[in-house]
């Protein structure tokens, strides 16, 4: 692997920024200022960024209900996407999306998404735009082990390997789907194995290892745009929290918790950039404070802005008609 | 007579029938130790296990079709989604199939099964987790569509569905979960198609589903200050409709609102609203008001969400274009 | 002006938008060199390739979803359905995805896409293969349902469905394909929400869409023999309404007739009837008359399926309760 | 292979039989005597009939739009199943069905399906049913090659795996989803191949060959009834006819139309009967006969049948619930 050292500083800053907007997120949860659901990428931050370390700004993804983390490393805006989970004007989708349905267009994002699996078929429209264009762009398609049950996948693989369309299928197996285990809701271990059944490359990569998910995503990316069609990936990996705030995730067992956290994939990257003396542990530690100072940034951004106007609640339903908005 | 909440309610019919039938059994996404999404299926997988309290995986085209092919061969399912979004997702199984079945085949297959569908705003869960969705399922013919608001109702009526030998859609509303109530054990099951008056008055009737059934009652209670009589009646099956104590109670008041949580336009109220004025035309004072959400997505923001869906003030407000 | 079948008008449209867009494409089930399950892609393939003329496997929720993608990345695609039944399979994608991103997304995202979606009884084609659901599109906000029932307003609705920036729901009835009409090139686009006065009458007013039109054409001129002038309106498209127009005629004749194929209860004919009610309730002579198809799913037999099916005949009685 | 000679005459039988009531039903549709649509199952026949020579009659089928061929070797009545092309008061389904929606529940077939991919659910329900009653029962499940990219596919598929029922997958790759041949619509060549995504057997046969269905029906209805879960049997064969009849089948190249034609699977078992002498052409010639009446009964009696009375069109929607009969 050839990464520069200031591209290995880059991955360890979206991780943390990443990391770190989430445990803020966690917090505001719990204090009762962000409401809806929050789902929490904690734990799986080298898989969203060894893939889009991969991509340009125009290249597109999908993601998930879990999307923070994608938006995130795509290069999101934290002060908008705080205030969004805020339910503020200034939001990115003017509070009328939340944390599920964040999007960022003039980056790619192609939104997170409330459903399971819808984000597959999107990401296969957006491959054959790229592909009918002729842009040479991208789409990285996010979604969880859960998710490879739904009938979504089949139809959006099968769909991207007969028209050989430029989309990089990123299967995040943190092995549960809520509380279903990966071992009780499909027979087989590795998720990649369902490449065949699009004879496409399947390819299973640690997803705590930032540097494997990165390669894997560069393999794929580059036969993506050489229009050699579709691949599998899939990371294995294991979200930290409950499925979403509140959920006490009973189901996980306490031992499989320690093992995993021990693997946290940011430790795991510090301890690479110490080791090989790419960066000092001051130096380190003085990114982390850089990230804090960006998040409280966000935080106060959301917290300053106002909240939408009720006016607006019947704007952007569509392009050209705007509903009554008096009930009575 | 026990005080339960709606959740408790729907859980223990469940657990009464499965007791006494065997062939009982449910199927959803984390229904079993989890305890189901909003907890209703709750213990009852340690009470009757993993064979009776199915886990599934995320494929609700599954689970809704294997619960149509396992109805159809002598069990009697309740597949749980946990959103009636997802709904869309298993559409077709439900719609072209459950629905269908019976009557494609000249009445010679029986498709005894309930859908429990959790409908409704009100915690910032946005567009796609939020959606009143009933209109969709009563113009299906073959269907029946359940709604109960109350932990009496959701007891009786679950009780119903599950004897019913029809496919049942039954819509439960996620804000109405952790409502308590007395639940009388003696009043038993509550047939299908039997409305009920929550409030007699004699000066307009309301008639509510829902959540909504608790909105017009707090209106009833306040307009009651003025010296209105407010009637709310509680279809509690949407399908069958129990025509006659709607129209017997707007005979009565000659005025009537109807008051939905779904989206306005299309929506069942629509229905009801347009068969008053068919068959009970003359004895309207005044149209038919109709209240329901605005005609837009379901927003985040609470202030955003809470505005467009009609609470007990809107119901006055409704009211008051007939009086 | 030119003879064309309404199948032709519709492909003539969409033609002409390729031929100015390049960013316009078709993608469906045998769309390519079969031409379409009933024809109407006909020569497009040979026309454009098939880049541009896209058949798929048979995946409606992937047809549907990616022309989300598509759409919501720069292109213009339209997607074929075979028959509105299968809109089922495929209805996340449009309900959860289409209609809602730009509201979720707060306006920033554009998703001008159109799914041809054939509707309609008429050719024993049985329960799964006959439906008229129009009423589930109508519920949905964030979607446009447009619903020709002639030649020239296929013509002129198709281009402006593929010129508009938002999720556009064509129903097409498929009895209608082969009828031929004229079609004037200079009336050109015809724009969403303009419903069209089919035949003018001063006696009563009947509303209706799609093969219900010709069906209320033919019960006019039986009724203008006895002297009854009924004006027949179209709303053409179905969301946005023009209430306008419909509104207008009620005012005129005082009477009121909704005729449409769909299952009668629950459908789009009863938000109709329940906003005439609402909003023009004092110019109505008598309650508004709904008719559509029995309670019940499409039978295959011939003599059925006829009768289930509102004709001239049944619309005619209806009028007669009315005057 | 074991098979006594009896059998291998009733297996015959069951060929000829489809394909007699078939080239009837296409006759008569020329005729204009059945509406409606009209899918022949004619070049298949050994398919179903390799299956369900290994059912009972408590097993049960879910079938397809192509339904004809699996309802008469599953036992179908040939007179009800006329009568319910006709749309007759004594058709299978009262004449509310026709020929996409016929089932009998008294022989477990539960129905022709005019949505691709939906029995594959609805089997996968009946496995289930079979395995939590203890009842020793399995589904065969009908599908086309077509259907194996719709989402429902996958989903029970996957569904059938983990629970392990009695389900047993028959695709009768016939090349063709309506126009679209395989080698467009899927990016495999064995359909058998999906078999990995769910961990389960997966064989491809000679579908022409009823003894090669035979054999892998035989080893999967073994597995099934032992518990040990789903198989996926791929069969390879071909519609002579076009996917509807009024289909030109302009799609069908004609070398490829020849070469199976020549590969018709009655024809090959009769060569087979004949030159293992386990019957001679004059008792074949007898069977042909014998069938052809059976044929012409069945559609006498469609014939003679009343057609519904009006009264029906709104009974048989709910078991307690009678519409209103009047429209207006
Ligand atoms: C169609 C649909 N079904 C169910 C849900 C509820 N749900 C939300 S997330 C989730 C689990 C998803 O699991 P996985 O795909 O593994 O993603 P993870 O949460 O583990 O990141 C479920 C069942 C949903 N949002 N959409
Ligand atoms: C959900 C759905 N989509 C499309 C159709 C239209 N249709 C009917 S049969 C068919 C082709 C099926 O192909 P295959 O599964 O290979 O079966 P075959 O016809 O070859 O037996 C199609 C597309 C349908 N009936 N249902
Ligand atoms: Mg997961
Ligand atoms: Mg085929």
């Amino acid at each position: 692997m050839n990464l520069e050292n200031s591209r290995i500083i880059d991955m360890y800053k979206t991780m943390l920024r990443i990391r770190k907007f989430e445990e803020k997120a966690m917090n505001l949860f719990a204090e009762g200022k962000i409401p809806g659901f929050v789902h929490l990428y904690i734990g799986e931050e080298a898989v969203a960024t060894g893939v889009t370390a991969n991509l340009n700004t125009n290249d597109y993804i999908t993601s998930t209900h879990r999307g923070h983390g994608h938006i995130i490393a795509k290069g999101g805006d934290l002060k908008y996407m705080m205030a969004e989970l805020f339910g503020k004007a200034t939001g990115y989708c003017k509070g009328k999306g939340g944390s599920m349905h964040i999007a960022d267009a003039t980056r790619g994002i192609l939104g997170a998404n409330g459903i399971v699996g819808a984000g597959q078929n999107i990401a296969v429209g957006a491959g054959l735009s790229a592909k009918y264009k002729g842009t040479g762009q991208v789409c990285a398609c996010f979604f969880g082990d859960g998710s490879t049950n739904q009938g979504t996948f089949h139809e959006s693989l099968n769909l991207a390997s007969i028209w050989k369309l430029p989309v990089v299928f990123i299967c995040e197996n943190n092995m549960y789907g809520i509380s279903m285990s990966q071992s009780r809701h499909q027979a087989i271990q590795d998720i990649s194995d369902r490449a065949v059944a699009y004879n496409i490359p399947g390819v299973t990569v640690d997803g705590n290892d930032v540097f494997a998910v990165y390669e894997a995503a560069n393999e794929a990316v580059k036969r993506a745009r050489a229009m050699q069609g579709p691949t599998l990936i899939e990371c294995k990996t294991y979200r930290h929290r409950g499925h979403f705030e509140g959920d006490p995730a009973i189901y996980k067992p306490e031992e499989e918790q320690k093992e995993w956290l021990a693997k946290d994939p940011i430790k795991r990257l510090e301890s690479f950039i110490v080791e090989n003396k790419i960066q000092t542990v001051d130096e380190i530690n003085e990114i982390n404070e850089e990230i804090k100072r960006e998040i409280l940034d966000a935080v106060e951004f959301a917290e300053n802005s106002p909240e939408p106007a009720i006016d607006s609640v019947v704007e952007d339903i569509y392009t050209d008609i705007v509903e009554e908005v008096n009930l009575v | 007579m026990r005080r339960m909440t709606y959740a408790e309610a729907i859980r223990d019919a469940m657990r009464i029938k499965m007791k006494e039938d065997p062939d009982v059994f449910i199927l959803g996404e984390d229904v079993g130790k989890f305890g189901g999404c909003f907890g209703v299926t709750g213990t009852l997988y340690d009470e009757f296990g993993e064979d009776r309290v199915r886990d599934t995986p995320i494929s609700e085209s599954a689970i809704v079709g294997c619960a149509v092919g396992a109805a159809a061969t002598g069990l009697r399912p309740i597949a749980e989604l946990m959103f009636i979004d997802f709904v869309t997702v298993g559409m077709d199984q439900l719609i072209n199939q459950a629905a269908k079945m019976r009557y494609m085949f000249g009445g010679k297959i029986t498709v005894p099964m309930v859908v429990r569908l959790p409908v409704g705003a009100g915690f910032q869960a946005a567009a796609q987790h939020s959606q009143s969705l009933e209109a969709w399922l009563t113009h299906v013919p073959g269907l029946k569509v359940v709604y109960p608001s109350t932990p009496q109702d959701a007891f009786g009526l679950m009780l119903s569905s599950i004897e019913d030998d029809n496919p049942v859609a039954f819509i439960e509303h996620k804000m109405l979960y952790g409502v308590s109530g007395d639940v009388d054990d003696e009043v038993k099951k509550i047939p299908l198609g039997a409305a009920d008056i929550k409030r007699e008055g004699k000066d307009v009737t309301v008639i509510a589903t829902g959540k909504m059934v608790h909105e017009a009652l707090a209106a009833a209670e306040e307009l009651a200050k003025e010296g209105l009589e407010v009637e709310v009646v509680d279809p509690r099956t949407l399908y069958p409709l129990d025509k006659k104590t709607i129209f017997d109670s707007i005979r009565k008041t000659n005025k009537a609102v109807v008051v939905t949580e779904e989206i306005k336009r299309g929506g069942y109220a629509g229905e009801i609203s347009a068969m008053i004025s068919e068959e009970i035309f003359d004895s309207l004072d005044a149209p038919v008001v109709r209240l329901g959400a605005l005609n837009a997505p379901i927003p985040f923001s609470t202030k955003l969400e809470q505005y467009m869906i009609p609470n007990s003030g809107d119901i006055i407000k409704g009211i008051k274009k007939l009086v």
